[in-house]
Formats: C-alpha cells, structure tokens, sequence
C-alpha cells in the first residue's frame, strides 16, 4: 500500500546505479533537488520521451552514468548545457532514441512481453546506433518489415501530480504517459501539491483522472514541485527562471552556483 | 529583404497554401509561424465554405484534442489521422533527410543538438512533412546529414509519410520522392535564384524561370493581422506581441 | 467532424458484410435494434473481448456472418441461446480467442504495426485454431518464446457512453477499451443518454473522461439506449429482462417474437 | 452432507486459507464464494495485524482500483502485480488443464460453453491460480479436456502462473506443477475419499490417511455472519441474502 512520506524520505527510496523514468511534464523538481542532496549517483535516466531541466540538473550534479532520450532541451531557452557540455565529454553512456519508441518499451513492460513493434524509423540512423533494436519480417498480419524494440522497465518512476488522496490514489488528469512510467516501473515515487481527504477514485469521472494506489509505492507532499517548470492548470513554466538557469548553466561553475542556490532555496521552503 | 514582419507573412501564407486541402495539421512546440499558416488555412476554408480543418498544437490547452497523453499524436498519426506536421533539423540534406542529433562524431558528438525527438518515425507516417528551417547557410542545406534522424524516402518499405516541402527564409523547394530530390519552386522577394545557389549546400533542380513567392493579398493580411494574431496570442504570446508591435 | 444524426441514421451508416467492434459496458443495445431494422447481413463481429444480449440478439437475427470473441454468455442468466445454436449449426465462421488477445489486436491497430506481442497463451488450443497467430522467439530483448497475434482493425465500433457535446466528444469514463476500439476502427458510431452543451474538452479532470471528436464520426441521441443491459453510474441491468430473453430465446420462435416486441417497444419510445 | 450454507462456509474458509499470505487478489465477475474467501482473508489479515490484501472484483464498483479499461486486470497480472486468481471450466483435466470452449467437435461443438475469456492469458501470469468449480462429476473432470483453453503447465516455457489447487463441491486437491498433477489434500465433511474417487475421471495422488477439510472455527464463522454478508452485499445482494436466510 502506498506509503505517505516527506520529501527526504522519498528521495531515499533510490539507490546509486538505478533507473530513473522521468517524464515531460509533471517534473518532480523538489524531489529531484532532494535527490541531488543525497549525493545519488551512477543513475541510468530515462526521459519520457524528452526531458529539460530535470536531466540537465541531474547531469550537472554528476548523477548520471547513463541516459535514454528522444532529446534534452530547455526548450525556447535553448540547448540544455550541461547535456551538451557532458555529450562532448563523453560523461556517460548516450542512448539516443526518438518519442514513440520509449514509449513503446515502456508499453513493452506494462504488458509484460520482451519487445514492442512499432511503426516508421527504418531508414534512421538511430537503427545504427541502437544495436538492441531490430527490423524484421512481420511473422503474422500484413508482411512488411517492421522495427522491433526492447521492453524498458525501469527501476523507479518519479513524477510531480496536483493532487494525491490518502489512500495514494494521483490524480493525473489526461496525462497518461504519467501511468504508463507507472504501469512499467517496479516502483513508483510521486510528489504532489497538495493531498486531499476524499477518495478520487470515488465517482467515474473522477476516476478517469486517477492513477491507482495500486502502482504507487510513496507520495510526498511538494507544494509548487516543478517550479520553475509549469504543472498543466496549476501553474505557468517560469521562464525568467529558465533562461536564468540557460545563461549561468554555460559553464561548470555557473551551474554549481545554480544548482547551490536552488538546493538552499528548496531547504528554505520546506 | 523584407523586414521581418513581412518576412513572416509571406512564410505563413507560403505554409497556409502548402496545407491546402488537409483536415488535420499537428505543430510541434515553439513553432508560431507553422502554428499561424495553419491558423490562416482554417480562417480561409471556414470563410469560403471548405473543410473544417482541426489544429493540434503540442503545449497548446485550447489546441489540444488528445486525451491519452504523450504517445496519441503518435498512434494517430499511425492511424492517418494526422495530415500533415512540420520538421526542422540542425542539416537538412539534398535527399531530403534530416539531423536533429549533432555533427563531429557520435556519440561524443562535437556540434550536439537536443535529438531526434519523433522525426524517425513522423516522417514515416504524416503524408505532408513541411520542412521549415528559417536559416538558409549551406551549413544547414547539406550535401549529406552527418547523422540521419528521420530518413525522407525509404524505397524498401512502403510508407505514406514523407517531405513535401522545404521552406526557408530565401526559398520554397519542393520534394519529388521518386526521385529524392527536392526542385525550387519560388524565390521570396529579396532575393535571387543566385543567392539560393550560393547559400544551399546540396544539389536540386531549378526551373528555367524562378517565380517570386507570392505575396500575401489584402484579404490575407488582414486575417493576419487580425483574427491570426489573437488566435495565437492564446499559445504563443510574445510572438504574437511582437508581431503586433512590428506593425 | 463528428455529426449528430438520428439513431436510424446512425444505424444506416453501416453496411452489409462490415466487421464491427463492440464493447462489454457501453452497449449500444438501441443502435442494436435499429441496425437489425435495416435488414442487416454479414456483419463481422468483433466483440471486446467478450459480449452477451447484443451478439446473441444479431445471431439470432441472422445479421452475423462471422464472430471473433472471447466469449458469449449472458452471465448469471446462463449461456446464450442464439450464439450456442449457431455455433451447434455452423451458422457462422467461428474465431474463438481471449481476452487481452482481443485487445492486442486492437492495439496493434491503433499502433499502425502489423502484428502484437502478448504474454501467455503458449499451451492453449487457441493456437490450433488460430493460424494467424504464431509463437516466435523474441527478436530483441529477453530471449524466450512469445505469441504474436494480427492486427484487428473493425470497419465499425459502435458503443453507448452516457454523454457527448456539440462537438461529438464523448464522456467513456475509465471505461478506455472504448477509446481503444475507436483508435483501431475506421469508423465510429456512438449513442449516448443525453447531448450537453458544454466542451467535455474543457477542464483537465473531465477531459481524462473524454474520446475526442477526432475519433467519432457520428453520435445520436439514444435515452437508456443500453437497456436491459446496465451504462456504470446511469443505470442497473435488468435481470428479470435477461432472463425473460433467456428463457424466449431457447427456440428460434421464442427469440423471434422476443426480437418482435422488442423493436416495437423501441419504435414506440422513438 | 452439510447444508447449503454449512457447504458454502466451508468453501469460503477453505478458499481463505488458500489465499493465505497474497496482497493482491482478482475476483472474476459472479464469482460470490472466491470473493467471500478473499474478504473474509482481508478481514483476518486486518484483525491479527499482518499485510493488507488487495481484493479487485470485476463488475463492482467498490472493489475497482482500475481506471485503464479492460486491459488493466491483464496488463496488471503481466506486471506481477496479482497474486491469486480463480478460474473454473466446463472441463477440467488431470493435467490441470482447463476446457471453457466445449465439447463434441470444434469449431461445430455440439456442447458449447461461453468460450475462454482470459484463460488463456491469466493462467500463464497469476502465481496463484485456484480452480473452483462446484460440481464433482466425471463429465467434469475427466482424463483429457477435449480443447485446451488454458494449459497448467508448458515446460518449454518460462512461467510464474498456473493452478495452486482444485477445489469442488466434495474435496480439495493441491496441484504439483513438476509432475503436472493433482495430489488429494482433504474431503469435505460428508464425502468419503471414495466418494472422491467415484466421482472423479483423472489420476490423482491420495495421501494414506485422507483428512477431512476443516470447518470454519467460531471466530470465523462471527466473521462470515457479520462484516463478510455485508460486503458481499455490495456486489452480490442475491447471494448474500440467500446466505442470510439460510441462517
């Protein structure tokens, strides 16, 4: 059942060497700045399918052996620098891929089969460099050949949500790739805005919103968690904050001074 | 060269007539000049009669018809439900495929943009790709990609996706993908089919006369500066601000 | 875009020979006896995964050619009369399958890939039957045996959900096998118990709800169009009309004058 | 033998303790005596403090902690996230093998039943797989299924899934997956393990001394009277007022 947890706790939960599914929105920044405290390292990211500032903070903080992604980008703050800078240096393993296939890896997982077939691809250089994935001859329905990818079960998933229940039931809204992370991941850690009394899972359309309990191992309570990123109805990305963090990432140093003054900042608040 | 309001224009009024006849045209994130051509296309069909055209706009809360998360424009774009979408590409190359990944080597690349994102596999799926890079350097406009992300023709598999055009801040080339090979179509105002050569690093087809892209006429700028403004003001404000400031 | 049309028009949408998807919950039992009105044959029944009153009502009306399901029964009433009759008689191709078979199939579908994998099955007899299935060995990933099964794409998939807007959004609650259906077909045909007038889109939390227009071509207004069957949170099945139906359908005459009195109560409410 | 009632307190006691130590248990739709047996595991796991148990049914509202459609009881078995399950059949094998689809031929099957459902799937996945079907007769478990919905065991296949025990109307086998085979483990007050064997078409394995399937204890029992009739309620109010009225 679903543990209720402080931030501390829940950045506890993970271990060095792990793999770490991380989404594109609902980005759990307070957690990811708990986690960076701890002094983590060795983590296998896992952007779901892209990820901004959270991989540059985690790579920056030296938290990172290895990352799967489809890109990493601050966006219209531009190139992510502390993934650039660690791509040059050849800082960790680069698994490039492109969006539908980490998320048919992880579909792969929640369905407990070893590969998922999908559409397109075939022709990219991506099939060069991703020697764990295959073009093969369709064996049933129409015959064509079809690229093949393996399944990607991550050790832990960590998201941001406006809401939790007591019970650990999170609401996710339309957000379902959310769930998905989820379905997939052997363990399942989630920062919330704000946890209520009522059971979201109590009417059908409530409901329809909610990632269960079931697949949610610790919820803590993160009040404006994904700040500076934004979280769907509850609030804008601060952009002021990003292109901050764009300009003093350029360098090693700028991005230690960053990275200090958000850790303080976030020790503050809570 | 035009100043940079009507730079714009004539770009998404170039992509408003690229999207003729499409139903449903997906934009990617921070893209306001294929967000406004296709904004323009449904103000146009909705004031002569035709189709209705649907707008998915990544990040866009009013813009936004999914409700499966991440992977739905994917599947629907599998499914033919997705009509056209728009790449760009750190090198763009003459047969038409594209680098979203980096140049000098791999992985430690020397040069290393965000990645492939879905290119690979949107460009196999959405029957019109408009490729739209404003920059036209021969940096750019390759002879061959150092890294292809999304390859434009794939002749030993059948696919309906593909480039349909390459739009840039000189030109608008078509894409013939029998022959993987993109043709120039027009010049914009400002420049000459001589700077075109001299600013494209792959070989393509020219016509013996090269036309001007055409203008916007007086009824399309005014959708423009009018209803377009205000509809993308909801998803993209400062731009829209800036093109109103530019006026 | 999706139009909102009368039930008999929704009806008159499908034609002869179709395959057509239909659900467990969300049964569009109304549209079902509009559809037989037309004098319908050679519909290709895909049920998801399973089905009861509505596949035995087609069978019984001779509408169906073929059937692929999980299974047909009527529950606590007992088995179901016109489908075990056919079955004895040969009166259809028969493609016996289960459950999450159905809806990897769909899932391939809406995936745009020939084929799915899917965990298990290895043993059954299912695989006898079924030459369109196979077993491979994984061609990426954990090596080791796997089911693979053909795309399934309906025609049409028809269902009944409690509410659409002017835009033909339509309300499926948690009930997402609805949207899946939708995803893999061609076409779209939904009834539903009332029309409103504002966006289901609107809010995050009613949007998860939500199957966007983009997938439903046409709606039509069908007040307790599931009855006898139950819609979740509008109203309960009508045991003591299935079982009414169970017993009048044990003889071909029985069902035909059970059919009888049903259309014309329908005509009557219409 | 025992009254209705008496039986169906037995059953549910029995079907408890072979539930003994799950988190997670799935309960098919109008299936009131596994549901029973879950709950009345809930409620003793609840009273002597160990690990709480999970008890999805399908169909009921109260018992739904799904929000992903019908694939998520199958997709959730996949994951490991099930620990026990309950299928019965319309033949069931001395193998463990199981026949929802019929008899007399296929696919013109002379007997047919509903068909396989998620059998096929579930038997493969749930850890703990508990076959209940109360009738106790030959033509229900015979030597051979005549179609194979479900297999118990494939050797040449990896597996976590497959029968943990044979429950009936008479006894209680348990299933030894490394020799694929049913070993008796207890006879219900009533029935002799002649009886059994009298009525029962496969080989087994029967211990010297048969014991008799324990009855439900006081404690039990207050369980099963009170809080258990009233959950049952929820989803199953014609059983659980056939079982108040038996009282």
């Amino acid at each position: 059942m679903t543990e209720i947890v402080s931030l501390e706790a829940l950045a506890a939960r993970m271990a060095p060497g792990q793999s770490l599914a991380i989404p594109v929105t609902g980005v759990a920044m307070a957690a990811t700045a708990a986690l960076i405290e701890t002094g983590i390292t060795g983590l296998k990211l896992i952007c779901v399918p892209t990820s901004s500032l959270q991989a540059d903070f985690l790579i920056g903080a030296k938290a990172v052996a290895a990352i799967e992604t489809s890109a990493v980008s601050l966006g219209e703050a531009g190139s992510a620098p502390r993934f650039t800078a660690a791509v040059r240096e050849g800082a960790f393993a680069l698994t490039d891929s492109t969006c539908p296939a980490i998320l048919a890896g992880l579909l792969a997982a929640q369905k407990g089969v070893p590969f998922m077939p999908i559409a397109g691809i075939i022709g990219s250089d991506l099939l060069k460099v991703r020697p764990d994935w295959k073009v093969i001859d369709s064996p049933v329905g129409e015959q064509r050949p079809v690229v093949v990818v393996p399944a990607i079960a991550p050790d832990v998933a960590l998201f941001h949500a406006p809401e939790a229940d007591r019970a650990g039931n999170v609401k996710i809204g339309r957000h379902r790739e959310l769930a998905g992370m989820a379905y997939a991941a052997k363990h399942t850690l989630v920062t919330v805005e704000r946890i209520v009394d009522h059971n979201l899972m109590e009417t059908e359309d409530s409901a329809a919103a909610v990632l269960p309990s079931l697949y949610v191992d610790a919820v803590a309570l993160a009040p404006r968690g994904a700040w500076p990123l934004s979280l769907w109805d509850e609030y804008e990305t601060d952009t002021a904050e990003i292109a901050r963090y764009a300009a003093m990432a350029r360098s090693d140093e700028g991005f230690r001074a960053y990275l200090s003054a958000f850790l303080t900042r976030r020790r503050e608040v809570a | 060269m035009l100043p940079l309001r009507e730079q714009r224009e004539l770009l998404i009024t170039t992509i408003a007539d690229l999207l003729d006849g499409v139903r449903h045209v997906a934009v990617g994130a921070s893209s306001p000049i294929p967000a406004a051509g296709a904004m323009l296309l449904r103000a146009r069909n909705e004031a002569c009669g035709k189709a209705a055209v649907r707008i998915s706009i990544l990040g866009s809360a009013q813009h936004n018809f999914f409700t499966n998360g991440t992977i739905e424009i994917f599947d629907c774009a599998a499914q033919g439900r997705i009509d056209a979408f728009f790449l760009g590409g750190g090198q763009i190359d003459g047969s038409g495929n594209i680098n979203l990944v980096g140049t000098g080597g791999y992985p430690q690349s020397q040069v290393r943009w965000p990645g492939s994102f879905g290119s690979a596999y949107l460009y196999h799926l959405v029957p019109r790709v408009i490729l739209f890079r404003t920059e036209h350097s021969p940096r750019v406009l390759v002879p061959k990609v150092d890294f292809v992300s999304a390859a434009a023709t794939t002749p030993e598999v059948p696919r309906r996706g593909g480039p349909h055009a390459l739009l840039t801040n000189m030109a608008l080339f078509a894409f013939d993908r029998g022959r993987a090979r993109f043709g120039l179509r027009s010049v914009h105002p400002g420049f000459s089919a001589t700077d075109v050569s001299d600013n494209t690093g792959f070989d393509y087809d020219t016509p013996d006369i090269v036309p001007a892209t055409p203008a916007p006429d007086t009824a399309t700028l005014d959708l423009l500066r009018g209803r377009i403004l205000d509809e993308l003001a909801e998803t993209y404000p400062a731009f829209a601000n800036s093109m109103a400031e530019a006026a």
